[in-house]
């Protein structure tokens, strides 16, 4: 188990490894989540133009 | 009414074209050279800003305004200050030089006069240089003669003074020629000074870079010419790719 | 005639159906990568003989550092691409660039400085890798700022495009004089931020990371490309099975 | 050479989501002036700036000479004369100054030529005061002594009777039956009919 916790101190850098790899992570899952928002907007922006043209046209 | 017109019509034809069967179609020997263009397009911004003279005034004035925060706000010392005066003195240049920038193109657009430049058949890439050569001659070059005197109110040795006018001279040229594309850019925007100051200063600090440096070794009598050199190399670099992206982003902002 | 892929890569429908058929292409082996080069990094390879284990912040900032450059470098040649050949999903795919740029090079920076903390004591440090990545996001900064201040879409594009290629100019001066301002003031400092002479077993993992990252790019840039190829598209008949689907 | 003439194919725009434009076509030759009416919005300003090359269509071109006019747009621009709705004037310089400003910047005119087309559109008197101290109507008349100035084959007008007195807008009228008598053509966006001494005027509807 200890082998574990040794893991966990990083040779006594823990206190800056793992912040690092936090907002890196951090970074990465920003972007799906903000990725996916932006398509589904602009997806429901263009389905909302579509029914405003359907009664104007 | 119309015969009169026409009389009128025909004598303009003739004082300012030879032939008088010029037809409009016709090679039009009456066209303006490009340098012409560019000479009055400079020579009008000029006679208005002296016309309107408060506006020459006000870089010079927020220039001095600024100098004067910092020995208030570090020390009266002068040693000390002369060590933060390169500092001082270009990042006052920087933010002075941007202040004139937000209008250098706004009220052309507002009157129409810039939509006449786009559409007048000349090189606009050459208006635009000599629009930013006009606001290089009201901005840059009076705060290059000034910064002598606030050099001087945070102990610059007197005789780094003529170093220091020439680096910030060829400096706000560069300034001036990167201001331009970012006053340009930001035509379509009503509230625009903050986003020209963050479109221009990340591109203007290498100029800040060598033009603290070159300070800097004039006021340690240092040889200044290497990063006087580099700034003139910004200038050139400048001189030739502002223009083009200027004229470039005021074309689509008449779009 | 050999253009008609390249008219073909010009015409929103065919994009949109393409980005949402490739997207599992890219994500999947983009996680994969990087949970390999996670795996690798920070289990298999041995600590560093001078940094110990605090080298191991290598496997997330390159890979952030590599995004932030090259993702601006992508917008800027989309941008270009735009304005000269005046193609809307250039100008969507320079769009879609700009944000996932800003967020890895903050990543770069806040990574960057805890990696030079154990050196320099300090967590914030004018190193010039360090300044240039700071400046870089100003760039962005200012590229969604003047995009988000232009109303019109396609002014937008065509201004913060003229700017994406200014800025791409200036990256390299920028940098050069940041480095030549910095070696002024200080001796090289001693961190090797640049990329170690490591032994395999360490630089695989870092390869891998580059390399995941970088399809993991593609990937959410397919996404946020099919939004703003819709939201740039008027009246096409196509919108509405794609909508409506 | 091509015979001199203005060919609109099927000009698209849009603005923001409004379709402004849709699928407009013409041909002007020379000497011909074409009236283009339509209520407010309905995208007369848009066309005329879409001819001009300074806004970009969706779809359509225009051809001068027969040629599309992104082929050689200084050339094209150099035998064009454009007047939106604000005369291009600065309020800090005086009529003679924004002329010889705006002029010169496209041709070079000799003073005589400058005093006569000031004298055309009874600017004399107030030639030298600043163009801030003048009413609109007087702002008009310097904009058209402009552009009988520009000698140029192709007019496109913004509405140019707006703010003129009966005089202004006979004025205007002159003015176009002179450039269509040296050969010229003229486009104009009206909100009200021109005069009626302009002959046989051909008619564009824009709808809304």
């Amino acid at each position: 188990m200890n082998s574990m916790s040794r893991f966990f101190e990083m040779g006594g850098y823990a206190a800056f490894v793992w912040p690092a790899y936090a907002i890196t992570f951090a970074a990465i899952v920003l972007n799906i989540l903000w990725a996916r928002r932006s398509l589904a907007r602009s997806r429901e922006e263009a389905r909302r133009r579509l029914a405003a043209r359907g009664e104007g046209a | 009414m119309s015969r009169v017109v026409t009389r009128i019509a025909d004598s303009l034809v003739q004082t300012d074209t030879a032939p008088s069967t010029q037809t409009p179609a016709g090679p039009d020997t009456a066209q303006a050279s490009v340098l012409e263009a560019a000479r009055l397009a400079l020579a009008r911004d000029l006679r208005l800003a002296f016309r309107k003279r408060d506006q020459l005034v006000q870089p010079l004035a927020f220039y001095a305004m600024v100098t004067m925060l910092f020995p208030l706000s570090i020390s009266p010392e002068l040693s000390r200050l002369r060590e933060v005066a390169p500092g001082v003195l270009w990042a006052g240049a920087l933010l002075a030089s941007l202040l004139a920038l937000e209008f250098l193109f706004r009220d052309d657009a507002y009157d129409g006069t810039l939509e006449q430049y786009a559409l007048s058949g000349q090189s606009l890439t050459w208006l635009m240089f000599a629009k930013t050569a006009a606001h290089w001659l009201l901005t840059g070059l009076p705060l290059a003669l000034m910064a002598p005197l606030a050099g001087l109110s945070l102990g610059v040795p007197a005789a780094a003074l003529p170093g220091i006018v020439v680096s910030v001279a060829v400096g706000s040229i560069a300034l001036s020629l990167i201001g331009s594309i970012g006053a340009a850019l930001t035509l379509g925007v009503k509230r625009s000074s903050a986003l020209l100051a963050l479109l221009t200063l990340p591109l203007s600090l290498p100029v800040l870079i060598f033009g603290a440096r070159a300070t800097q070794l004039a006021i340690s009598g240092g040889p200044l010419l290497a990063p006087i050199e580099l700034l003139a190399a910004l200038a050139v670099l400048g001189l030739t790719l502002a223009p083009l992206a200027a004229a470039a982003a005021v074309r689509i902002s008449l779009e | 005639m050999t253009w008609t892929w390249f008219h073909r890569l010009a015409s929103p429908p065919y994009i949109y159906t393409l980005a949402a058929r490739l997207t599992p292409w890219f994500a999947w082996p983009a996680g994969l990568l990087i949970v390999a080069g996670l795996w690798g990094g920070l289990v298999l390879a041995p600590p560093d003989y001078q940094q110990g284990d605090g080298f191991r912040i290598i496997y997330v900032h390159a890979p952030s550092a590599w995004m932030s450059l090259m993702v601006y470098t992508t917008m800027a040649i989309a941008a270009a691409v735009g304005l000269i050949w005046r193609i809307k999903v250039a100008h969507a795919v320079a769009a879609s660039c700009a944000p996932i740029g800003a967020s890895f090079t903050f990543a770069a920076l806040v990574t960057g400085a805890l990696w030079g903390q154990p050196m320099w004591g300090t967590y914030w440090e004018w190193d010039p890798r360090l300044t240039s990545e700071l400046i870089l996001l100003f760039l962005y900064l200012g590229y969604m700022g003047l995009r988000a201040a232009l109303e019109d879409t396609q002014r937008a594009d065509r201004a913060s495009g003229v700017l994406a290629v200014v800025g791409v100019v200036n990256v390299p001066i920028i940098h050069y004089s940041v480095t030549w301002w910095n070696s002024l003031h200080q001796a090289p400092t001693v961190m090797r931020l640049a990329k170690p002479e490591i032994a395999a077993s360490m630089l695989v993992p870092l390869l891998m990371m580059l390399l995941g990252f970088t399809l993991f790019f593609v990937a959410i840039l397919l996404v946020r490309l099919r939004g703003e190829v819709l939201s740039r598209e008027r009246s096409a008949s196509w919108i509405r099975e794609v909508v409506s689907a | 050479m091509h015979d001199e003439r203005l060919d609109v194919e099927n000009l698209h725009l849009w603005r923001g989501d409004r379709h402004v434009l849709r699928g407009v076509s013409f041909s002007l030759s020379r000497g011909e002036c074409l009236q283009v009416t339509g209520p407010n919005g309905s995208g007369k300003t848009s066309l005329l700036r879409t001819l001009s090359a300074l806004m970009y269509p969706e779809e359509g071109r225009v051809l001068w000479r027969g040629q599309d006019v992104r082929a050689d747009l200084a050339a094209f621009h150099g035998a064009l004369a454009y007047l939106g709705h604000e005369p291009p004037l600065k309020g800090e310089l005086s009529a003679r100054e924004n002329l010889r400003y705006w002029i010169g910047v496209r041709r070079r005119i000799g003073s005589r030529a400058l005093e006569a087309a000031l004298e055309l559109v009874g600017a004399g008197a107030w030639c030298d005061r600043l163009v801030r101290t003048l009413s609109a109507g007087q702002r008009r008349r310097v904009a058209l002594a402009g552009l009988a100035l520009l000698m140029v084959p192709l007019w496109l007008l913004d509405e140019p009777t707006t703010n003129l007195d009966r005089e202004g807008q006979q004025l205007v009228a002159d003015l176009i039956a002179e450039q269509r008598a040296r050969g010229g053509m003229v486009v104009t966006a009206v909100h009200h009919e021109l005069p009626a001494s302009l002959r046989d005027l051909r008619r564009l509807e824009l709808r809304a």
